[in-house]
């Protein structure tokens, strides 16, 4: 009997491999941000060097050149502008923006220039950008390397929202990604760069707004972002040997939101959780919560429970780093409250 | 480096083509600001009278593949780039036959069909924009161009820095073109500007730095010409400046009080359109071919303004419509 | 019998005189801004023709001079990041940012510094620093002169958020936002400068984080932001004839956020709908629905309305713009899909 | 304009004072990048060894009331404008105890007490900040000067050009220090910045730009008087580029590929504190002075860092603390 033998990688190589197929199919597609190559114009061994942050990008270079893997300058608002025009120029740029909160210094860019494009040009503009972007908390990087700033993009119209939680929705979320034609922000979290999962080969396609169960259960619902959803299904673990039975799910996207998946869930549990590691206010988890709660009312026997970060930035210490992200002893808590 | 060229027979279908879109600007927008006296155009418009040369001059050395993006005082790019009038007046006017389907508005036209990347309502919006326009050129391998217009104001935005500095070690295809006017609202340049030449500042990234005569729309084309022939053999982007002069206040509606009316009168004494009607009719033009010009493009003015009241307020329930792209089905049927 | 007559002015100038009023105070306070006096340098006449976009700061210039009251050039980025320099070195600057939209410009700057600075320095920064800007639809300005951006800087931890809906309360809130140590985004409404209502000179401060109750009911509580209060008390008046009681509460400040004010007032009522001419997700609509239906959800017989804009950029065109805010008529639907 | 001293006697108190400061640095930061091996310091460090001089030559200049802003390689910095070394530490090792209570990190050390505004991640984010500390000096008519440090990546970021020329129209006490080191994490400056000399940019400002060499404490220190003593004039900005060399990774851990040993070995051999030292002993400064001092601050980098370690973590209970200022009758009390 053959045993079929899975490929696991990182989340960074799933994401880096979508890169390359992405590259591989498309000419129009292009990578750049800083230190994407590393050692620019140094040639030789000391040319690609770095590959991003997180080495990511690190087998674009040898293989589709100076002309389509470019480092830019420390000039955020300038290249990300720069990525608006290329695709609006019909290019469809993946640009590498380092950390989510450095996509502050390209805002107008992304909310003024980007997300209106398409509706204030009444739908003649495609805009076929992507940024990628580290976010979250956890490595003491203190409060200007770890914010997470999807909620803002999520209140922004004209904007997709990507929250991969595994290498496998990182691999076909980043590729769907590359390939629609609006502007979207993809997140990716520190934490989750290391580990590994089972990820396919050849090229694949995630649908932006469709939700993944990651753990059926019929007592409460639990919807995790990015990095919680581990969180989210430890806790389900440690419930479910108290003998409650929780439901986990990931949205994935966050924009769109698949809010079916969310009511659906709520129908049958009558109770949700949403653990988010962002403030509390204006949050996704207070959007989930908001919209759950005006479309399952009657189910909800208990009002959705936020469990967030704090109302603060991220702080450097371990000692409160550690208590930031919502913990899981914090989720079972919450879980708990509601019964 | 450049001269400044007299009329001659040889070059003589050019100038009369940059009068003609100077013309045709000029009547544009003499029609919009009296059309926007009755009520009947919504939001804000800001004139480009006076400053018709610079859009003629530049984009008279362009075609529709490449690009160009623009400002709020954005109706002369439109018109220079070669966008359709009727379409553009309907977008002034808010209508669904507009050039954007009535969303954009005076401050927001585009025509992607013609690479015009859009007006632009953020002082500065469209810099990075032409960059990255210029940078899907080069990628493509094509000898297509970018154009960024922009105020003197813009020049103080940090992205001009950002851009100027990508473009030259890219070398990118991009020429950024200063409508210096003297003044951002009711700041002059003078005060709000640490040197008096915007192009001056070329220097800083080891790019040419020109500065043109907005009163001499001979003088535009020819410094642009050099600065995109430069851009298509891929020699990098130029700065150019040209010097011009706003004749209205900022807005329509702007009380002015920061210019006195010697100033104002001064001002409209640098009118390009005047000189080159002068010297057209000088090198033997004949008068009436310019009279019979001027009646041509006024009917097709009026025609604009006929269509753009004609066309349909767009639907109510289309409010959410174009937030993000539509599936190129839907698009292309 | 003596009448006392009192005094009335537009928000606009409500604003002005609170200005004033701060400078006269406090030599540390200054304001900047593109335009804030006009015709910079011009001398003479043609000085102080402006006084920002809408006039707020024309009585300013000749009071207190150039020293202190500033045109600065295009750069929303550096004379943002010079008042979060200067506050941070003692000055009280109040910044004039146009528009909303505007601070996409300045944002690395107010998140990145501003918001974040007392946290990371472990509370020794003291930031009294203040950024007025002008936002709304209704004058078909268009996408990128009318987004109002509030829910984004009530997100952010370490900003406080200030959405005045009367000159009375403009005037004591803008007082209180200059002599907060803290930064403030004071939001002012284009369609709320021109209305004019009593306005007493003397200065007088109102607290940041408390609710008024604009008009008592006892079927519905409706919850009105900046513009949204005066379509609410519409509402209420046509609700009023049909025989609905509902109460008016305005936030005043969406951060803090005076929770008890509207948890009592839901109590009472049952039902609650949300105002809010922002789009929808992560909106501050959806953050007042989230945490009163966390607090008060055993008093409430129906989920949380929210009424907001479309999930869409603000449109030029009259036809569209006049359905994108929330109608009376909207509000009113709202209320009665409750019932 | 300015002539590299010698060695004088009258001048002696000072340069010896420039060569405690950058022993300091360099003892400081060799221990820090030891300790951060231990994995006992959370989070990142980036070494400012081979930088010394620029911080110690141009604070030399500075006293309390002055301001500086700093970047994420600050900790020379922060000793250079007189931070404790023991509550730098304590930071830096994320204790109650530290300049920021162990909220912010080797990255965002802050001294208000001492005029400095705060070493700062985002890179180029201290320009516009130290901008409106000169503003804050200027409106309040003192003669303080406000001292923005920023790399040589960081002069590609937009604010700095919207700062040079907001400085430049106001005339404000601030100056500019670019450390260009050559390198943005693996980027060379050669690469991302169009002109050589970060420093010609001021003449997009009307400004100074004058280049000092790193390797000369000397010249940065002279060249820091004259810019400062011209703000204090109330003569305006300066940008002052230091050719400089950082000996070690990007961050702690930084494999460096970019570089080569070659490379590596001729940057070291650019040691602004050897060639100092090398001239005391010239100018016959006796060798056991120097090795007392040397014994003196190998104590208190010690002591710091007993100090540090005997600090206790911030109570997780405090997480939502500071976010706002409390009020001031709790933090004085
Ligand atoms: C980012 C931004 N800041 C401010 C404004 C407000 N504003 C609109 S036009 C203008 C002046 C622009 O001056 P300039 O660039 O010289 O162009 P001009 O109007 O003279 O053509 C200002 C300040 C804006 N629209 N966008
Ligand atoms: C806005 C921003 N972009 C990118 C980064 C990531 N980053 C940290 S340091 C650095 C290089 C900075 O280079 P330079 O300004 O020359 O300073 P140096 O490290 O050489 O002292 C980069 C790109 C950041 N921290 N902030
Ligand atoms: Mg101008
Ligand atoms: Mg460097």
């Amino acid at each position: 009997m053959a045993v079929a033998v899975e490929r696991t990688l990182s989340l960074v190589d799933a994401v880096g491999e979508a890169m390359r197929q992405a590259m591989e199919a498309d000419p129009s597609v292009i990578v750049m941000g800083e230190d994407v190559v590393g050692g620019a114009g140094r040639g030789g061994e000391k040319e690609n060097t770095m590959g991003g942050s997180f080495g990511a990008t690190k087998s674009l270079y040898p293989l589709f050149g100076a002309n389509r893997v470019r480092d830019t300058p420390i000039s955020e608002a300038g290249f990300v502008g720069a990525g608006v025009g290329a695709a609006a120029a019909g290019l469809r740029p993946v640009v590498d923006v380092m950390w989510a909160d450095f996509t502050g210094l390209a805002f107008d860019q992304i909310y003024n220039q980007a997300s209106k494009m398409s509706y204030m040009f009444g739908g003649q503009a495609r805009l076929p950008l992507t940024l990628r972007v580290a976010m979250g908390s956890g490595l003491s990087a203190a409060a200007q390397h770890s914010g997470t700033l999807y909620a803002i993009y999520t209140h922004l119209p004209g904007i997709k929202v990507v929250v991969p939680s595994t290498p496998y929705d990182a691999k076909g979320l980043l590729l769907e990604s590359i390939f629609d034609d609006a502007p979207v922000m993809f997140f990716e979290h520190l934490k989750l760069y290391v580990a590994k999962g089972v990820v396919p080969e050849e090229p694949y396609r995630i649908p932006l707004g469709v939700a993944e169960v990651r753990r059926a259960g019929s007592d409460v619902t639990i919807v995790g972002i990015a990095a919680m959803v581990g969180r989210a299904l430890e806790a389900a673990e440690l419930l479910a040997q108290a003998g409650t039975s929780a439901e986990v799910i990931d949205p994935r996207t966050l924009s769109p939101l698949d809010l079916e998946t969310l009511v659906a869930s709520v129908a049958k549990t009558g109770t949700m959780v949403v653990v988010d590691e962002s403030p509390p206010r204006c949050s996704v988890a207070s959007e989930i919560a908001a919209v759950v709660t005006e479309n399952a009312f009657d189910f909800l026997n208990a009002p959705v429970r936020r469990v967030t970060a704090p109302d603060a930035p991220v702080p450097f210490t371990p000692s409160l780093e550690e208590v930031y992200a919502p913990t899981v002893a914090a989720i079972v808590d919450a879980v708990n409250t509601l019964a | 480096m450049r001269e400044t060229q007299v009329v001659t027979e040889i070059e003589r279908d050019t100038v009369l083509g940059l009068f003609r879109t100077m013309l045709t600007i000029r009547l544009f927008e003499q029609r919009v600001a009296k059309e926007f006296r009755t009520g009947e155009i919504p939001g804000f418009v800001h004139m480009y009278i006076g400053e018709e040369a610079v859009a003629a001059g530049v984009c008279a050395n362009l075609d529709d593949a490449d690009y160009i993006t623009s400002t709020h005082r954005g109706h002369g790019h439109c018109i220079a780039k070669g966008c359709d009038l009727r379409a553009m007046m309907a977008e002034i006017y808010g209508r669904e036959d507009g050039l954007c389907k009535g969303r954009g508005g005076s401050m927001h036209i585009a025509d992607f069909s013609r690479g015009m990347l859009g007006a632009n309502a953020i002082v500065g919006g469209g810099i990075a924009l032409a960059t990255g326009a210029g940078l899907a050129s080069q990628v493509r391998g094509g000898d297509h161009v970018a154009v960024a217009f922009f105020g003197d104001g813009a020049a103080n935005q940090g992205v001009l820095h950002e851009s100027l500095n990508l473009a030259a070690i890219w070398k990118l295809p991009v020429l950024y073109v200063c409508e210096n006017n003297g003044f951002a609202e009711s700041t002059p340049a003078s005060y709000a500007t640490s040197v008096p030449d915007v192009a001056s500042r070329a220097l800083a990234y080891g790019i040419p730095g020109v500065v043109a005569d907005g009163a001499d729309v001979r003088d535009v084309y020819s410094a642009a010409r050099a600065a995109v022939e430069r851009a298509r053999a891929g020699e990098g982007p130029t700065l150019l400046e040209v010097k011009t002069y706003r004749f209205r206040g900022h807005f329509e509606g702007d009380p002015d009080r920061y210019r006195d009316d010697d100033e104002r009168r001064l001002t409209r004494g640098n009118d390009a359109l005047e000189r080159l009607r002068a010297a057209l009719l000088d090198a033997g033009v004949p008068e009436r071919e310019l009279e019979a010009m001027r009646t041509e493009l006024e009917a097709a003015v009026s025609d604009a303004v006929e269509f753009a009241r004609s066309s349909p307020f767009p639907d109510p329930a289309d409010v959410g419509r174009f937030v993000y792209p539509e599936p190129l089905e839907r698009v292309e049927a």
